[in-house]
């Protein structure tokens, strides 16, 4: 049975390659709608190493919310400033080089830490599952504030959008 | 009225026949290949059912589709090719390989090739969850109705990929009205399957299915008044998630051509068209499981039951086809938000009540609360005459 | 736990390294708004690796997880409708053409 | 409760067309499409496609005389007919020993070419014809692979009996046969020494 692992083990490896070509594709290609949708396959890869750390109603929200939402409205946003098929011009501004090495470095540190420290994975922590309906629990228990503000944060935020998108009537163009 | 026992013995043999065959398969296999083989084998073999299947039904319901449509308007459906035209869809298979498949001049190659695949792969994943029978789901996956709805809402962006890249106004157009529909229907439709869930106490589609059961006395949900306005939400969401009739405007013949799949022809214009109908069986499925008791059935096998229903449910989809005119473009999104939203926002509350009051009482508030409100909701939503537009530039 | 901790973390890193990358460099508005729909990603990885590995309840992780989505659809919506107001009274989305603060 | 009305109206509408299309008869509701390869439709008597020659008894004995009047009325201009001339009278020279009757036109036509790819069924022909030779035919399928060259009729292709004239149009070749042969006892009698009227 544990080739099956070593297989799961090397499938994820695998997704979390693709993840980071595709974010590599995300912010160097030159067409916004090709790195539209390569953020699109890196959010679905995440969503897919949620499944393997276990967080299956993570990924699900990720997928239904991410994946069917917001690229919805990235894509909706491309369309309607992008001139369809018009030349496109240099996307990168002039701080590439300099932007590359601070994060080199940023990388070698953070990395450094992450390999130093002894992260307290406990035994019991890894049985544990959680199942939706903890997690229901948990959300409308000790969460039930977070859980209310996030609700009203929604709606400010979803009228401010409209107001802002919206064409106001005296305006000329 | 208990069955005699042997009676039922040989209803449960037909009814798992095809989870015996499969048992007694990998135990066959187990003999000889080690453990992890069997495992592999064993999702293998769903995997293969599934993926046979999909494009099969999907054949055979374009043919049941041309047959009802065109005995509704009182012809015969296609009978040339085969007896009774069985072998129709086999012969648009072929018509569909050998089209040729013509690429617009600046097209955006990849993401063109790209488009039908991707919509088809979430047509398939849907399948995984769907319970075609007594232990006969894919996969028993607790998050069953959210994987559902998280997978089909990945069809939105396809239907970009598919307008954008072909470079065409029309497709454009009607790319951007899918999407809005497919949205704007999403949100009712997640809705609508909420009271299920609280009724049922979890997500995973067997235990759905399990909580309606009942031998003879029937308890699905369609027969509780929150069921009943769910179901028909349900219905209505999925017809226009899969872009059937009446709600087909964005590949509306007359207007937009073909909507976004017009510069598609041969084999990619094949695969949407596969797609489509894979959606209709799926969500015709996946509302039999919600509120149409699944596999319940009293006599017959329990996936004869499954199939029996969605057919049904799928027959009443292409009678809205042979019956509707077209909605218009704010009508369509009008009756979601305006009409299908607060209705399944008081549905929710009404299912919420079910739970605290007995039975006999539950019935006697949540009846009328559900009529008035869908009272008030026609009355506000009156016939909406746009305004005569102004073309400052004609006169 | 398929993957030992530190290469989940690691991972996330990467990700979140490529985010900020592209937020720096990208003249398109639209693009910066994709590379911090990456970065919020990548922090989401790892609350859900802590949440599973670490002794804390199970659930905190998760549950802020799907707040940060919910943030990041909240950020996403009301610059996508910045974006547009700015496009049509600048006809223009790219970063370094917008400097004037009035005129 | 008017909202709902119009739309369970039309289901019912659509349904009871969907189950009378199975148990009704073609008349009331049920389906009367024809499946053409295997049933046909009655043939209307009037219908006309393409034109062909009558003839009497044995096909050299043509009705046709090579007049050529619906040659020049044809619209279209798809009939070409050329006269025949004469055979020579057997074993009869004349004084300048040119055999006797060669080269004289006959009263009977040597070509007689419909363009079927040209003609268009209008019966001009049919009606202007003063020796009942030229009719219009019921055969529809007239398919053929050259369009240049297999759809030009010949004269063997054209003529046909006058008893298959009486099956195509009945009421109309009755009439015709009828007329002819009440001409035909008028020139007999006529023919024969005019005993009646001199008595």
């Amino acid at each position: 049975m544990e080739i099956l692992t070593i297989g799961a083990k090397f499938g994820v490896y695998i997704v979390m390659a693709l993840v980071l070509v595709f974010a590599l594709g995300v912010v160097t290609l030159r067409n916004l709608f090709h790195s539209a949708l390569c953020l699109a396959a890196v959010l679905v890869g995440t969503a897919t190493v949620y499944l393997a750390l276990r967080a299956d109603f993570v990924a699900a929200i990720q997928i239904l919310v991410y994946v069917g939402a917001v690229m919805t409205l990235i894509i909706f946003a491309i369309m309607l400033t992008e001139h369809l098929g018009e030349k496109t011009i240099r996307q990168t501004n002039r701080q590439s080089p300099a932007a590359i090495l601070g994060l080199l470095g940023f990388i070698f540190m953070i990395g450094l830490v992450i390999l130093r420290t002894p992260w307290p994975v406990t035994k019991r922590a890894l049985a544990t599952g959680t199942s939706v309906m903890s997690l229901g629990k948990a959300l409308m228990g000790s969460y039930v504030f977070p859980f209310e503000i996030i609700s009203v944060i929604l709606i400010a935020a979803l009228i401010g959008a409209v107001v802002i998108a919206k064409k106001d009537p005296e305006e000329k163009s | 009225m208990t069955m005699p026992g042997w009676l039922r013995s040989i209803e449960f043999a037909v009814d798992l026949s095809f989870v015996n065959a499969k048992g007694w398969f990998l135990d066959l296999l187990g003999k000889f290949l080690p453990g992890w083989i069997v495992v592999l084998t064993s999702i293998v073999i769903s995997g293969v059912v599934i993926l046979c299947m999909g494009p099969i039904i999907m054949m055979y319901l374009t043919l049941l589709e041309r047959k009802l449509i065109g005995r509704i308007q009182n012809r015969y459906g296609p009978n040339r090719v085969g007896i009774w035209g069985l072998l129709q869809p086999i012969a648009d298979g072929i018509k569909m390989f050998t089209k040729e498949d013509i690429v617009p001049a600046n097209a955006d190659k990849l993401i063109h090739l790209l488009a039908p695949i991707v919509i088809v792969i979430p047509a398939l994943m849907v399948f995984l969850v769907v319970p075609f029978g007594e232990r006969m789901t894919a996969a028993n996956l607790n998050i069953g109705i959210l994987y559902f709805i998280a997978v089909s809402s990945i069809t939105t962006i396809p239907i970009f990929m598919g307008s954008w890249a072909s470079r065409n106004k029309y497709s454009l157009l009607g790319g951007m009205r899918t999407a809005a529909q497919m949205i704007s229907y999403e949100i009712p439709m997640t809705l609508s399957v909420v009271p299920v869930i609280m009724m049922s106490q979890s997500l995973s589609t067997n235990t759905i299915v399990m909580t309606q059961c009942g031998d003879v006395d029937l308890h699905w949900f369609v027969f509780t008044p929150w069921g009943l306005t769910g179901f028909m939400i349900f219905f209505l969401c999925a017809v226009a998630e899969c872009n059937r009739p009446p709600f087909d405007l964005p590949e509306a013949e007359s207007e937009l051509v073909a909507g976004f799949h017009t510069e598609y022809s041969g084999m990619k214009f094949a695969l949407f068209y596969m797609a489509e109908y894979m959606n209709a069986f799926t969500l015709c499925g996946i509302a039999t499981t919600l509120f149409l008791g699944g596999w319940q059935g009293p006599f017959l096998p329990s996936w004869l039951w499954f199939f029996g229903k969605t057919f049904l449910l799928i027959c009443v989809m292409i009678w809205f086809r042979g019956t509707f005119p077209r909605f218009r473009v704010d009508q369509l999104m009008g009756f979601a938000w305006k009409f299908l939203l607060p209705l399944t926002l008081i549905n929710i509350l009404v299912a919420g009540l079910w739970q605290f009051v007995p039975e006999r009482t539950a019935w006697l508030y949540s009846v009328p609360i559900l009529i008035v409100s869908l009272w008030t909701l026609v009355k506000l939503n009156r016939h909406f005459v746009p305004e005569k537009r102004a073309y400052p530039l004609a006169d | 736990m398929i993957v030992p901790l530190p290469h989940i973390l690691i991972f996330s890193l990467l990700l979140f390294a490529i985010g900020i990358y592209g937020a720096l460099v990208r003249r398109n508005i639209i693009g910066i708004l994709i590379s911090i729909e990456l970065m919020l990603n990548a922090a989401n990885i790892n609350l859900i690796a802590f949440s599973k590995t670490t002794s804390l309840a199970p659930e905190t992780g998760q549950i802020f997880a799907l707040f940060v989505i919910a943030i990041a659809a909240m950020s996403a919506a009301v610059g996508l409708a910045i974006v547009l107001a700015l496009f049509r009274v600048r006809k223009t989305v790219y970063t370094d053409e917008v400097n004037l603060l009035k005129w | 409760m008017m909202f709902g009305m119009g739309i369970l109206k039309g289901l019912w509408v659509t349904l009871k067309n969907f189950v009378t299309s199975y148990f009704c008869k073609p008349g009331s509701g049920g389906i009367f499409t024809v499946q053409y390869p295997e049933e046909r439709c009655a043939e209307f008597e009037n219908f006309r496609n393409f034109p062909f020659l009558v003839y009497d008894g044995s096909p050299d004995k043509i009705r046709c005389v090579a007049c050529g009047i619906c040659e020049r009325e044809c619209p279209p201009k798809c009939i070409s007919i050329t006269m025949a001339t004469d055979a020579a009278v057997p074993n009869t020279v004349d004084q300048k020993n040119i055999k006797v009757g060669a080269g004289k036109p006959a009263r009977r036509p040597e070509i007689f070419n419909i363009d079927y790819s040209l003609c268009m069924n209008c019966g001009m022909c049919e009606a202007v014809c003063p020796f009942d030779s030229i009719y219009m035919d019921h055969a529809f399928e007239t398919t053929a692979m050259g369009n240049r060259t297999d759809l030009l009729k010949h004269k063997e292709d054209l003529l046909k009996s006058n008893d298959y004239f009486l099956k195509v149009r009945p009421t109309l070749a009755a009439a015709v046969t009828e007329k002819r042969r009440i001409a035909e006892e008028k020139k007999r009698a006529a023919a024969q020494p005019p005993q009646g009227p001199a008595l």
